[in-house]
């Protein structure tokens, strides 16, 4: 079932200018959903969540909730509950009262108002912060009083936009899994603008990535990870190598490329990536991706480290080959690696993958 | 106006059930509260059905003015002739003939019996007692424009004052009786202008400069003179030697009002009892002669001067325009 | 959800797809706004258009070429107001913001007291209130008698006369125009924001000058409009003391002349003049942000050292005070002497309770007083109830005749008095649309109704001002929490606005009690106001007994407001101004 | 040399209560250091920057810059500079003039201030948007303006306030080393407050650990994470597990405690650790210094396998040991792993440490 569906939405803050914040952008949700919005920063994020929330009417392009075209609805009659990037908490009311408001415009019973206002603030960590004045919270304590007012009402859509990025780890992830909780048992939709991948990738149903006001991809974390559509995407979820090879063939699936080796590897790509031999192919490969190779393999990547970094679980080596920087995570490296040697590289087949440009 | 007539044959019976109405007065309060007084008790059926607003005589003539349409008020009580003969032209008084207009002097009442003047303001020149004798003031009207007077003399201001308008425009008129060429009086009244060291802005203004001594010279009624300085006040009047011009007060039933209840109060108005208590007490000259005079009324030599009221009439909007123009101020 | 039936027919489908849009809906701000507009255009802009047209009437442009001839008594008033307006605001502006500054950011003995006294001067009586000023400051008045006393000089010193006389007065009673503005957009401002210049290194006085004075602009604009239209069209100041040559003397002096046309012109010069410098303040104001884009909310906790502020704030205040008062005291000394016994004596030699006496004793006495106060009070609130509705509108919703609404509202401020009253008199002396057929002319609804017209604009600006300072992601967030667009608006926005809506409605009630020009064409003998009570007495020159009206009207202003002092939660404020002191 | 120097300062807001949001916090921080202060969310970090900015006194205690007293000098005389929690942008300035306001106050001439402005907003990534009206800018953008007008200054002290809270990942590590790079090169002193332990690890010369307004630790990221003082520090600071074992000799700098097998290991402490024979140690393991142990060692935990997660370099597994959940990251483990294995945990001897409760 579908349950929020942008069609080709664009919004312009300047008519004269024709930079769009948000550019035709057309992703479909659906009911329970958890989607996320992962982008840079004024990638249009935030544009295009209050578009749903209906505080921005789009420029062009439609809305709907379901069946209906809410487009021109009022923000009161969409039932979605927001947290604000800058929280919009109500300095005249304290902290219970900020929750409650929602509840109030519910015409929520005063006991059962009351329970659920305790349990929000509990649910965020702040029990006992009830009395007291918003400005008497800190920065963190803040946010968490946004997150509870816009859980404690169980919208039909939550808004999320970037709520715990005032937080630290442990509550972060308590609280990540909180909302997680909330969201799976009322099987609401939510929609969850982050500036953290790995947040995004440990939350999400599925992710939309943005850049420019448009939507490069959309997918579950595991495809945007392992199959990003462009150089992008590769680059921007985690870190990417995205070397350019001369194609030799191409299939439906695949793309055939030559290493500077001269070896050949087939590396995966999208239906109609519209490669042919003779062009050049830009393959994503992640440092994890990446081994060591004996120094005789035929199918490897040569060239001297010039940065190593002990990370623990892995060693990170930069090798300059034929003046590609290559980053590369390494397990199990030998202590003995050091700058200026030359290694090969082995490139982890299957999880290779052709971005556009 | 619809509410007049409803009002005019319910009141035209003079049954004890009166229909209430309303008077603007330019009147003192404490004259307007006495004579209402007296009216009620010697016509119970309007106890309570009298309304007095008191306001300035300039704003007498905005409201009826602008209540043309529906009238609230019936009687319009105290105004200059010009004033009354503005509002008479303006279509919004009353057209009759009260018993006591026979009696009336004719340069005091408007042909068509739209306004009846009530009383006479000799408009004379006033001076601080405490600062000057009657044998040190100026003694005719030629004085005040002699240099030995320069900043001791206060003026009302005259465009907004009937009082001041008519003086000056007598001024002028004096000058050249047919209007034909203000000129000399223009030049007349840059010399007073020369000597005014201030101009008050109303009546309480002018007295309290007075009084405190910004200037000591004023040209003024008598009434009002004689009233403050029956207060104790340190006023007291001298009486031009070439003449005081001589305003007419006067009064009016509105046009649209309770016209029947408004001439039975105007009748009253006229009554001689009242109006020689009225001399005596609030130092009014009546219009229409009484029998018996009061003593300061006897004793008073009023001279009046010869103004030609209807050339003041033609030219006094132009006279005080230029005045105001070009002559406050500048001289 | 508010999905449609289906089985609506589909033309009202259609109509009510329209409508589903709400407060949404392109339709919402006229709706909002058509019944003010019509009120507007009723009462003020049509009588506007008449005055014009009158002004037109009978030798078509003539009388307005005379403001460009140079000798013309036209353009010398013209330019004579201007000077005095902008000079009045630009003394007003010093003065309020001082205040404000003084009391809203310093903690000292006697701050309280100060804070309730604060009005005072805009609650004077009039013409008493002008007469104390006299007494006071101009040639014969106390000071200038008293220092010639001193120093046994020939004239009297340091006399306030003319022009300068008149911009002494405009500054005594307009300051609080500034100073209400400007502490309500002080208690609202986000205090992180000048804590950040602070620490990039900003001296106090460059952060007033950079961020504190830029950040109150919607504050100074809304003032700065009230006292220059107030200027303009002040009438008793130049009148007493000898300024003829403005436009409002002009006025008065034509119409008694009976040159209706002329008045006219002046009228209608003098309503394109605050035309022009609404625009002009409205683009200035409409250029840059005031709202906070701090991220949450942030303490209003700031602590400052400043230990020339703890001296200095309560001797300026002390002095403030003398000041403030002065007036009052004079008219409490007439009020005490005997009538007509000062005269060129400094101060009086005898005094009295004779007038005291004389006003109790008059079983009728307190009427005014309670007339006044019920009146004004009805316009306050009416006021507050439109003028908030009409700031939100030109501030916060889009619509075509934003503008022009604005300067709808503004011109009743702008237009003296009188033309007003007569507008209301001609609207409502017989049955017509605007008044929905009823005759207002001699009931009791007419003076609020005046009151309302002339003071709707001092609660609309201040409104305004307010809410320029507030973030709209506040309403969005209550709106997305469910509220309706009207809960919304009245518990978080109007909540949010009150400071300053408040400080407005207070200014509007004390003008309504005082407001004489228009109440002396309107009222009723039932509805006497306190004003005509005083000017009645003026004009028989039983100065005691008007100054003891003034004085019981001024005690009357006095409790009012410091009631609604205690009503502003005044224990938060002392507590912040405690903590700048520290 | 010492910059900053807080001497037991206190901040109490409410006089009644005896909740200090600050506690008795002293600290040194040495000129030219980088200093973080690190901690839950509500625990006093901001406050305590507030006070060195002088934006709030302390209740008692002192602070000195140098050998200034500053406690009570007003905020412009410190010459500090601020990003703000909440950012703290003039709303009634362009972006440009926002940079440049620290400039102006300084005098800088203007050719000077044009030309550190754009390089200024060059460093955030906002060069172009200098014309911008602050509420035209998104939540990030508006965060990188409030960066920028803080460093274009070059001030004695930087007071950073979770600068880096709403950008996202790639953003955040190039600004993190600009901001490294500008701090370094003025040689100038910095006070960070972040959420992010990764962040707070790879930038700070030293970190303090706070909590309930009171500093736990003071120290280098490499003391805090392998000694940390108490059990707070040691949960809070990555992942630990804190075992409680009871002790059966003390050295100075060392306790040995008995494991439940019974064999005795050597564990390290602070000086002064108090404990003797008798007691019960509480030692810090990390999930990463925990390992497999073969059948038979004697010196390991033993317990049965509650939970399995492969991440890829590292198997995390959570041990059920006689009641005490164990967590371990263990490289290599055999993919045979499964819940409910029984299984050894050979503790990394050298990596224990002996918390405070
Ligand atoms: N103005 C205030 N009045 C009363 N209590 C306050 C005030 N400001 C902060 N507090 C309280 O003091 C404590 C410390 O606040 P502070 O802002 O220093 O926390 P923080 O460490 O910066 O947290 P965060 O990471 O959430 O920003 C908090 O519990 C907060 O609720
Ligand atoms: N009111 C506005 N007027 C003009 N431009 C705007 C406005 N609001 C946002 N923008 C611009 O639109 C773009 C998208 O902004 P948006 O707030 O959606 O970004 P975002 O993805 O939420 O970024 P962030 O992660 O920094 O919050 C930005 O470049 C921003 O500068
Ligand atoms: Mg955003
Ligand atoms: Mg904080």
């Amino acid at each position: 079932m579908i349950d929020v569906r942008l069609t080709a939405v664009s919004k312009r803050f300047d008519k004269s200018s024709d930079a769009a914040a948000v550019d035709e952008v057309t992703v479909t949700i659906g009911a329970g959903e958890f989607f996320t919005l992962l982008g840079p920063s004024g990638c249009g994020k935030t544009t295009t969540l209050r578009m749903v929330a209906g505080f921005y009417f789009p420029t062009s392009g439609q809305i709907h909730f379901g069946d209906d075209d809410v487009t021109h609805w009022s923000p009161n009659k969409r039932d979605t509950g927001m947290v604000f990037q800058n929280y919009a908490l109500f300095p005249h009311m304290t902290v219970a009262q900020n929750v409650a408001y929602g509840l109030r415009v519910r015409r929520v019973s005063r006991t059962e108002r009351d329970r659920r206002v305790s349990e929000a603030l509990a649910q965020v960590h702040l029990s006992g912060y009830g009395a007291r004045r918003i400005d008497a919270l800190s920065g963190g304590q803040q946010q968490r009083v946004a997150l509870a007012r816009a859980l404690v009402i169980r919208p039909r859509t939550l808004l999320l936009d970037e709520p715990l990025s005032n937080l630290d780890a442990k509550l972060r992830e308590e609280t990540r899994t909180e909302i997680r909780r909330i969201q799976r048992e009322s099987g609401n939709t939510a929609i969850y603008v982050t500036h953290d991948q790995a947040e995004a990738m440990a939350m999400s149903d599925r992710i939309a990535v943005m850049q420019s006001g448009k939507v490069q991809q959309v997918g579950s974390p595991q495809e945007i990870y392992y199959r990003p559509t462009n150089a992008f995407v590769a680059r921007f979820i985690g870190r990417s190598n995205v070397l350019s090879l001369p194609v030799v063939g191409a299939g439906e699936n695949r793309v055939e490329v030559r290493l500077s080796s001269g070896a050949t590897i087939e590396v995966g790509a999208a239906t109609g990536h519209g490669l042919t031999e003779g062009d050049t192919a830009l393959v994503s490969a992640r440092p994890e991706h990446i081994t060591l190779a004996g120094g005789d393999e035929e199918s490897a990547l040569r060239g001297r480290v010039t940065h190593v970094e002990f990370t623990g679980m892995a060693t990170n080596l930069t090798v300059d080959c034929d003046g590609t920087e290559v980053m590369a995570a390494v397990i199990d490296a030998p202590a003995t690696i050091n700058v200026g040697d030359l290694v090969g590289l082995r490139l982890v087949r299957e999880r290779l993958w052709v971005v556009k440009p | 106006g619809c509410g007049g007539s409803d009002d005019a044959d319910t009141g035209s019976s003079g049954t004890p059930t009166a229909e209430k109405f309303v008077i603007y007065s330019a009147r003192d309060k404490s004259v307007t509260d006495y004579v209402v007084e007296q009216f009620t008790t010697k016509n119970p059926e309007y106890k309570g059905k009298v309304e007095v607003l008191n306001m300035g005589a300039q704003e007498v003539l905005e409201r009826v003015r602008a209540e043309k349409a529906n009238p609230q008020a019936s009687v319009w009580w105290g105004g200059t002739q010009q004033g009354l003969a503005a509002g008479a032209s303006e279509d919004l008084l009353e057209s009759w003939q009260p018993s006591f207009a026979a009696k009336m002097d004719a340069r005091y009442k408007d042909e068509q019996g739209r306004w009846f003047g009530e009383i006479l303001l000799p408009e004379i020149i006033m001076y601080n007692n405490k600062a000057l004798t009657p044998q040190t003031a100026p003694q005719d009207w030629d004085d005040l424009i002699d240099p030995k007077w320069k900043d001791k003399i206060i003026i009302r201001d005259v465009a907004a004052s009937g009082t001041m308008r008519s003086i000056y425009s007598s001024m002028i008129q004096r000058l050249s009786p047919d209007g034909s060429n203000p000129q000399p009086g223009y030049e007349w009244l840059l010399k007073l202008d020369a000597n005014t060291v201030e101009y008050a802005a109303n009546p309480a203004d002018l007295y309290l400069k007075m009084s405190r001594e910004q200037g000591v010279v004023s040209a003024w009624n008598l009434q009002d003179v004689l009233l403050q300085a029956n207060e104790g006040m340190p006023f007291d009047y001298i009486m031009p030697a070439s003449g005081a011009p001589v305003l007419v007060d006067g009064v009016a039933a509105v046009k649209g009002g309770n016209t029947a209840a408004a001439q039975k109060f105007l009748e009253f108005l006229f009554d001689d009892s009242l109006r020689a208590t009225l001399a005596k007490d609030y130092f009014q000259i009546p219009a229409v002669e009484i029998g018996e005079k009061p003593e300061w009324l006897a004793n008073l030599n009023l001279k009046p001067m010869d103004v030609d009221w209807d050339v003041i009439g033609k030219n006094e909007t132009a006279w005080i325009t230029h005045w105001n123009a070009e002559i406050k101020d500048k001289g | 959800m508010t999905a449609l039936p289906e089985t609506a027919p589909p033309r009202m489908a259609a109509l009510r797809r329209r409508l589903a849009g709400g407060t949404n809906s392109q339709w919402f701000p006229y709706l909002l706004v058509l019944p003010l507009v019509l009120v507007l255009y009723g009462y003020v802009v049509h009588p506007m258009f008449a005055t014009f047209s009158e002004s037109v009437s009978e030798n078509g442009t003539r009388n307005y070429l005379q403001f460009f001839t140079s000798s013309g008594v036209a353009r010398e008033s013209l330019f004579t107001s201007l000077f005095i307006s902008a000079a009045s605001v630009l003394l007003c502006g010093i003065v309020g913001v001082t205040m404000a500054f003084l009391l809203k950011r310093f903690s000292f003995r006697g701050r309280r007291l100060i804070e309730a006294i604060i009005l005072v001067p805009a609650a004077l009586p009039p013409l008493i209130g002008a007469v104390s000023f006299q007494l006071l400051y101009s040639n014969i008045g106390i000071v200038p008698r008293g220092l010639q006393a001193l120093f046994g000089t020939e004239r009297p010193i340091m006399a306030f006369d003319g022009i300068a006389g008149v911009l002494v007065v405009h500054t005594f009673t307009m300051y609080p125009f500034f100073y209400l503005a400007a502490a309500a957009a002080l208690a609202g401002m986000d205090p992180s924001v000048e804590e950040a210049a602070y620490n990039l290194g900003a001296g106090r006085v460059r952060v007033w000058r950079t961020v504190l004075l830029p950040m109150l602009t919607p504050a100074m604009v809304s003032a700065s409009l009230l006292v220059f239209m107030t200027s303009l069209a002040s009438y008793t100041a130049p009148l007493l003391f000898n300024v003829s040559q403005t436009m409002t003397m002009q006025i008065y002096i034509n119409r008694t002349n009976g040159d209706l046309p002329m008045a006219s012109a002046y009228a209608s010069v003098l309503g394109i003049v605050s035309i022009i410098f609404l625009l002009a303040m409205r683009w200035y104001e409409g250029r840059r942000s005031y709202q906070s884009q701090s991220k949450g909310i942030s303490a209003n906790r700031r602590e400052l050292t400043n230990p020339i502020g703890r001296w200095l704030a309560p001797v300026a205040s002390v002095l403030a005070t003398m000041v403030l008062l002065a007036p009052v005291a004079t008219i409490a000394l007439v009020a005490f002497s005997e009538n007509r016994t000062w005269t060129t004596q400094v101060l009086p030699e005898t005094y009295t309770l004779d007038n005291f006496v004389t006003i109790f004793s008059d079983p009728k006495a307190f009427e005014p007083i309670l007339n006044s106060l019920q009146m004004s009070l009805l316009a306050a609130v009416g006021c507050v109830v439109i003028g908030v509705l009409v700031a939100y509108a030109v501030r916060r919703l889009k619509f075509i005749g934003r503008g022009l609404l604005d300067v709808a509202v503004m011109i009743a401020w702008a237009l003296p008095g009188t033309v007003v009253a007569i507008n209301l008199i001609s609207a409502f002396s017989t049955g017509n649309a605007f008044s929905f057929g009823q005759v207002l002319i001699g009931t009791f609804w007419i003076l609020p109704l005046a009151y309302f017209v002339r003071f709707l604009p001092i609660v609309f600006r201040s409104s305004s001002a307010a809410l320029a300072l507030i973030d709209p992601s506040l309403e969005e967030a209550a709106r997305n929490l469910g509220a309706s667009w009207l809960r919304a608006f009245y518990t978080i926005t109007v909540r949010l606005m009150l400071p300053g809506v408040l400080a407005g409605a207070l200014l509007a009630f004390v003008h309504g009690v005082g407001e004489f020009v228009a109440s002396v064409l309107i009222y009723t003998s039932s509805t006497v106001p306190i004003s005509v009570a005083i000017n009645n007495r003026m004009y028989s020159f039983e100065l005691g007994t008007a100054a003891a009206y003034g004085m019981l009207q001024v005690a009357l202003i006095f409790v009012v407001m410091w009631f609604s002092g205690r009503l502003e939660s005044s224990r938060t404020a002392t507590r912040r101004a405690e903590q700048w002191t520290n």
